[in-house]
């Protein structure tokens, strides 16, 4: 541990109206983790570089993911963060806690790590920051014991997660609470025992609106959608009426493929011309909801910009039904036959996204097995140069 | 410790058992939400009505930082809570009345309430120098200097609709930056500084060169042991080759620095998803409290909302407005950087006379 | 002969000469044109006003009927006639008595007049068996069989909008294919068979190799003799190692044919230019009248004139809604070749939900 | 020359009410040239191929261009396409002629050629199709005698052309005749012997209409447009509302940027929304014109799809002056800086759309001495690959 704590530069980082970690870790500086982790770090902001080793491998035995070690440069200076892994704990379906629950995690975290965390982090997973290597195994032996399980990483299936979905969401088109524990538990290998091509990030959005931004962020983006007429609740239009509200240009004009119309107080859509995009629903929620043949849309291949530029999901399935009864076969399947297509043929740190590139859309969906269909695309090719398959031969004129 | 059993792939624990009871009765049977105030939501069930009340966090948070959300969701929430996708703390109320006393409480322990509907939410950010080694730049700290200055947006609701920011630390991008309405991106703007000492023991050469987008790096001998060198002119400074070979670093305090991008967005609402695109190419990396860049995030803030129309995010309200007026009414410089020069570069370039003056 | 004086580098005369006297005087002073009925222009000027009457064309076109023409305009026009960017006849009238009879006479000889606004104009073409060596279809029989088929969308405005129709021989495109309403676009099938006794006469190598965009061309060398080999699973048959090349023609009677094309358009009005989009992937060779051709494209014509709104043009109107419903309404089947697989597929695949059933 | 022509295939393209090009050919089957040229294409309508041998170097001394040789594959049958070469004759500004001058030509291709003609060819020229190598010469010669030249071929400056513009339509926000006779009078050298790395193609519309089709098909667009106000005749909008007209549906609604408004009988347009599409114009051409201080937008590098895919003309200039009065010199001016450096850095048989999707646009406007614009892109980059070109170095802190 280093001298007295002195940190001027991050004292500043106390002003202002929005809270500040820098208050909340100095409640606990008289822990010698955060004190040197506030020391590395006023030094970090000091010389404009950050003070931390490359990666290192720990983990728990029989994972090959779940922990991201980390180690400082200058141990030496902060022998406090000589050691600094972060755990990462799946988090449950949609983020749902109770004070009791967390309370039980934070005593263990208190007694074996740092007392910091991410709630959550950004890919979902409650992620608790800093600790040793030798701790690892007694935090991960409490944890299991309290009914908790480590999340994802490396190249495996990362911890899917969700959005509130029917849990407290009027637009939610299937159960992305249940999906997502059932895909998770189904696929605790692939979790915990990093053997993809690289890693594999499944979100789950109740509704376009997609409030886990699974088409952006997501290797699979399963988005709940509807295929048949918007509900309409006329008595409750009829009150947005009254009361003044302008459906006109707040709705209507906003609706990207002008298929509303208002007459007098009665809202008429043609839900022939409707991409479903949940503009109308979300500004008039008294009156509007989903229609009822209700599923889920599945796209592929969100992600961030390294190597070759962000993407965002590829739509490949339009609708498929999320049955809860059958226990989600129909997801099961398409998810395995996408693995083992991917598996097969895709090389080493190629995400989904980048292995559709490659080999594109077309060869892809042979590969899965999904039958090619406009809604997969904005347009037909504009280029001629199509590969044709069926040829005429002399002897068959 | 060592007589607790060791139990392996149990999976998470079924969030049945987090459900508050009103949830569990009402579960995929709402009927629809009203806001009732800024940060405060009902949702209206069959059997009854949910309260949430949403507090900000600033997602690196201690064990006491938690505690203390934990005590008050049991003092006034029947001990129920939840965390958001931007990791706002959501409190899940039974009973109406406890709503005004929990903000009190918050506030009274410097929590903000809001974040809702047309406001300025969470903000979806990384680890920066706080854990991370390929930051450019610190995250969290970022986090509090812009949203101490944009604060009187999430505590209102007084934007044309939601806006949502994203920071991070280097171009491996762990959040949200490619699809934001306002982005904050730490840069690396040299090439990596190799460490021919060690690289041969430390790197797998074919890995190396395989990670690098533009074919910059190439496989190369130093007194006899294999090492790669670097093609300095194609280097647009990623950061992959680090990410597979740590004898391959970026950071250069003199150099790294915060970047700004505009207009994505995510959800399917009226318009496709949007990537965001450069608004600023370069401010310095200015510790602790990013002055430059607090100010360029609040100017598009508030330039947005006094030209942007209801219901119109950043992204739309530029499309419709056009990019020569955007950098005219932000003052914003457009330099040669905002050209694409990557793969698609193409796609970007305006193929009409359509245009305004 | 030899007694004319040769003269280079002259360029082609000044247009001044051409021009009626009519136009020479409102000559970038016309105050607005009307449509006097198909066919038939007036444009008014400062001042007087000049009459425009529009006649097809077949543009493969003997001296026999240019001096048809020309006897036309001497009668009726003081001899003046130019042509359209689209191959049309134009009159141009100081008299308006004159409009009738000359119309009459054309329609006499079997020339009709038309092609103006909301109509199908003239087609633009390119030589096809009639002059190409590269062509896979004809062009000028294509164009008679189609017009056959659409004339009454020449003679009269009864689309929505402008449609215009192009067609080219192979994938060079001399012409409008890639930006046209519709298109009619003539294509090989199988790669180029390569003539290895001629080739290394006939052609560079480093050229040849350099010609394929999808780099299924390499040199190799057969009995001492450098030649090249052409990796069939990598040629999409474009023909631009031919054009380079003629040791590697890829004309194959039973396999050339034609694919059509829907959805492009040129004008900056409204949207910007749009290329041109695979509707119908092959279509057999079936001259002189190619039935299933003519068939495609009417169909295609009609569920547009049908369902399309005043000023959408095809591509337009396909935008308006969507390609699934444009697949559905023309009874096209949809096929894994209208998938792009070229360099920027990507860009065409469905990034959102966004979609109708 | 072969047989009795019989073409009972071509016969049927003599049905129809579409004038018959092969009637109008027949008409002259009294010619050798021509009665083989039909005996020719029926057999490839019959074989359904074409017989053409590929290419063939001809040409008029001191001319790199202007004439294509061509040669029957099957001489043997139809001699008299053994040779079959086209001359490319260089049209006038706009396509104009009277009937005299146009009979002249005639009367020179009677004597020496097959009769046959494009009026005209895709890019421009008047297509004289069909004649010997030994006839070339007498027909230059008979055509410079009558003030004609040949037209572009190979990889030169193809022949200009330009939109009937400011001669005959309202529209025309420059002269498009002007400029193309000077261009391509000026450009003499570059027209008639190939020293470019490929084709170069110039196409001038006098407004956004493009009726040339120069954005999609010439390596430079040349399109009128203006900077300020649409000029607007109240009186005349008031007659198109009295009339009955639906402004609001045909023109408010279809305006790109909706920056229309129809107040009573007024008609307002915010100009700074304006994009100068014409849309508005063309609708009412009775009430709107463009605006009063014009120019021209220059895009570069339209084109088919061969190689990389078609392009469409990116915008290079946004405004510029055509200014008659100096000559035209700007547009020189720019002309040269972009062939300078095209021949400089292009590739061989590189257009130079091909070029700039290369090079990129970036070092494209640094190469020719142009300013970077939003005008000049849809959008800024999206991905984060910036290749800074300033540093700090050490000393320099
Ligand atoms: C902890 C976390 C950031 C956070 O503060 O929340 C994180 C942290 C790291 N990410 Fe990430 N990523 C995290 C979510 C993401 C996301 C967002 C998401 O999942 O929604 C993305 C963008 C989406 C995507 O997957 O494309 C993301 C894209 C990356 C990438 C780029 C991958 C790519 O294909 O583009 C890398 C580089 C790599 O994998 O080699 C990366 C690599 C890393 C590494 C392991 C650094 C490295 O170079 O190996 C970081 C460890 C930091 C540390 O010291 O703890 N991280 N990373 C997030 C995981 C927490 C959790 O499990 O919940
Ligand atoms: C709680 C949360 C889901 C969760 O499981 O955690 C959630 C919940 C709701 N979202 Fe969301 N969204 C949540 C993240 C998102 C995200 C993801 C993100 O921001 O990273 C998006 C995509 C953002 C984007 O497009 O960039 C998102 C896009 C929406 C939209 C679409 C907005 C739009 O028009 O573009 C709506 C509809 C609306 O606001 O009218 C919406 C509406 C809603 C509603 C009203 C749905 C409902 O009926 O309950 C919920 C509360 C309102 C509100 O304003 O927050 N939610 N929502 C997330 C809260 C995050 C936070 O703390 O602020
Ligand atoms: C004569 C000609 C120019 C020439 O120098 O030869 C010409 C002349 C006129 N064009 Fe054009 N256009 C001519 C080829 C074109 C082309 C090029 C082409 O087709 O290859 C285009 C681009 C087509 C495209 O977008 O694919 C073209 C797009 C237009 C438009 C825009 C239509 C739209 O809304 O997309 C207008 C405006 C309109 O029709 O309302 C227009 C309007 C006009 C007007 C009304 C302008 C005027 O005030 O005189 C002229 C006569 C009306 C008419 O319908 O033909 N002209 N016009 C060309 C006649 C070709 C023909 O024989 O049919
Ligand atoms: C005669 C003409 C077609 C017609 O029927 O009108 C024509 C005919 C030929 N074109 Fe073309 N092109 C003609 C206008 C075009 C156009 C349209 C235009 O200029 O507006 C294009 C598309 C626009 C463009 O330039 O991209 C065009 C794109 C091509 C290409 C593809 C070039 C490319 O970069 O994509 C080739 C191939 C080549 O250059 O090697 C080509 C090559 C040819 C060749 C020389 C064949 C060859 O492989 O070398 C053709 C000679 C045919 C013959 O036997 O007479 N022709 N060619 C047009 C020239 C007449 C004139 O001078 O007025
Ligand atoms: S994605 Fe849809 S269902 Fe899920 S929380 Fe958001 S609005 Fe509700
Ligand atoms: S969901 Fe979207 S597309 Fe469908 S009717 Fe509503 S606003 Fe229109
Ligand atoms: S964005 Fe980069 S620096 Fe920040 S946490 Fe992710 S990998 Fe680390
Ligand atoms: S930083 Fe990126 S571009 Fe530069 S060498 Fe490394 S991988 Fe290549
Ligand atoms: S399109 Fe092809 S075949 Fe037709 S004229 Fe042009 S080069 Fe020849
Ligand atoms: S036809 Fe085209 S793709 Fe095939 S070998 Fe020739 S150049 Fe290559
Ligand atoms: S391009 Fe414009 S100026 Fe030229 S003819 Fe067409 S409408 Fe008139
Ligand atoms: S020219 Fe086009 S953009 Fe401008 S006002 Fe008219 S319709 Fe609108």
């Amino acid at each position: 541990m280093s001298d007295e704590l002195k940190t001027p530069l991050l004292d500043e980082l106390e002003k202002g109206p929005w809270p500040s970690f820098i208050t909340d870790l100095k409640s606990m500086a008289d822990r010698p983790m955060v004190k040197d982790l506030l020391g590395q770090l006023e030094k970090s902001y000091r010389d404009k570089r950050g003070y931390w080793k490359h990666g290192g491998l720990v983990g728990i035995m029989g994972y090959g993911g779940g922990v991201i070690g980390r180690y400082s440069a200058i141990p030496e200076d902060f022998p406090g963060v000589s050691h600094f892994h972060t755990v990462r704990v799946n988090q449950p379906s949609g983020w749902f806690y109770t004070s009791e629950a967390l309370n039980e995690i934070m005593d263990i975290w208190d007694e074996h790590g740092s007392g910091l965390t991410n709630m959550h982090g950004s890919t979902g997973d409650m992620v608790l920051l800093g600790t040793t290597t030798q701790e690892l195994e007694p935090i991960f032996r409490e944890l299991t014991a309290k009914d908790w399980d480590l999340g994802g990483s490396g190249s495996d299936l990362r911890t899917p997660s969700c959005c509130i979905g029917p849990a407290r969401c009027e637009n939610a088109c299937y159960d992305t609470l249940a999906l997502t524990y059932n895909i998770t538990h189904k696929y605790q290998d692939e979790l915990h025992r990093p053997m993809f091509n690289y890693k594999y990030k499944i979100k789950m959005s109740g509704c376009p609106n997609d409030c886990t931004a699974a088409m952006a962020r997501s290797d699979m983006a399963i988005i709940g959608i509807w295929k048949d007429d918007i509900q309409i609740d006329q008595s409750a239009i009829a009150e947005y009426v009254d009361a003044g509200f302008n459906i006109q240009e707040y709705v209507i004009e906003k609706c990207p493929t002008k298929c509303i119309t208002l007459e007098g107080k009665e809202l008429k859509i043609d839900d022939s011309d409707c991409v479903k995009c949940v503009h109308c629903i979300n500004v008039l929620p008294k009156a509007l909801s989903p229609g009822k043949e209700r599923g889920a849309a599945i796209a592929l291949g969100g992600k961030a910009p390294i190597v070759d530029g962000a993407l965002f999901a590829t739509l490949i399935v339009p609708f498929i039904e999320i049955d809860e009864e059958n226990g989600f076969e129909e997801v099961h399947d398409l998810l395995e036959r996408i693995w083992e297509f991917w598996d097969e043929h895709g090389m080493n740190r190629e995400r989904i996204g980048e292995f559709i590139e490659r080999v594109t859309l077309k060869t892809f969906l042979e590969g899965i097995g999904v039958e090619p269909m406009p809604q997969q695309i904005t347009q037909p090719r504009d280029n001629p140069y199509i590969f044709y398959e069926e040829y005429f031969e002399e002897e068959t004129e | 410790m060592a007589t607790i059993e060791r139990r392996t792939d149990i999976g998470p624990p079924h969030y049945d058992k987090f459900l508050h009871p009103i949830i569990k009765e009402n579960y995929g049977k709402w009927k629809y939400h009203d806001t009732l105030r800024a940060g405060v939501l009902v949702h209206v069930g069959e059997t009854g009505s949910i309260y949430t009340v949403r507090a900000a966090s600033p997602r690196l948070i201690s064990t006491n930082f938690i505690r203390l959300m934990t005590g008050l969701a049991t003092k006034y929430a029947d001990g129920y809570l939840r965390f958001t996708s931007r990791n706002n703390v959501e409190f899940l109320l039974g009973n109406k009345d406890n709503i005004d006393p929990l903000i009190k409480e918050l506030s009274d322990n410097g929590v903000p309430v809001g974040g809702l509907n047309n406001s300025i939410s969470n903000v979806v950010h990384t680890q920066g120098w706080v854990h991370c080694h390929s930051a450019a730049t610190d995250a969290s700290g970022l986090v509090k200097v812009v949203m101490d200055e944009l604060y009187e947006y999430f505590v209102e609701m007084k934007l044309p609709h939601k806006l949502r920011i994203a920071v991070a630390c280097c171009l491996n991008m762990c959040g949200a930056v490619h699809a934001s309405d306002i982005a904050i991106l730490g840069l690396h703007r040299t090439p990596p500084r190799i460490d021919h000492s060690t690289l041969p023991n430390l790197c797998e050469i074919p890995t190396t060169v395989a990670s690098c987008p533009n074919n910059a790096i190439r496989p190369t001998s130093i007194e006899g042991k294999t090492t790669v060198k670097v093609d300095e002119d194609k280097c647009m400074y990623c950061g992959n080759c680090f990410t597979v070979c740590p004898a391959m670093p970026l950071a250069d305090p003199l150099n790294d620095g915060v970047s700004i991008w505009v207009g994505g967005k995510i959800s399917n609402a009226r318009t496709e998803p949007m990537f965001t695109k450069l608004a600023i190419p370069f401010l310095p990396n200015n510790p602790p409290r990013w002055p430059e860049v607090t100010e360029a995030v609040k100017n598009i803030v508030e330039v947005y909302a006094k030209n942007a129309k209801p219901y119109e995010r950043v992204g739309e309200w530029i499309n419709r407005i056009g990019w020569p007026k955007f950098f005219d009414l932000t003052g914003i410089e457009f330099t040669k950087y905002h050209l694409d020069d990557f793969r698609y570069a193409g796609t970007t370039y305006r193929r009409s006379t359509q245009n305004r003056y």
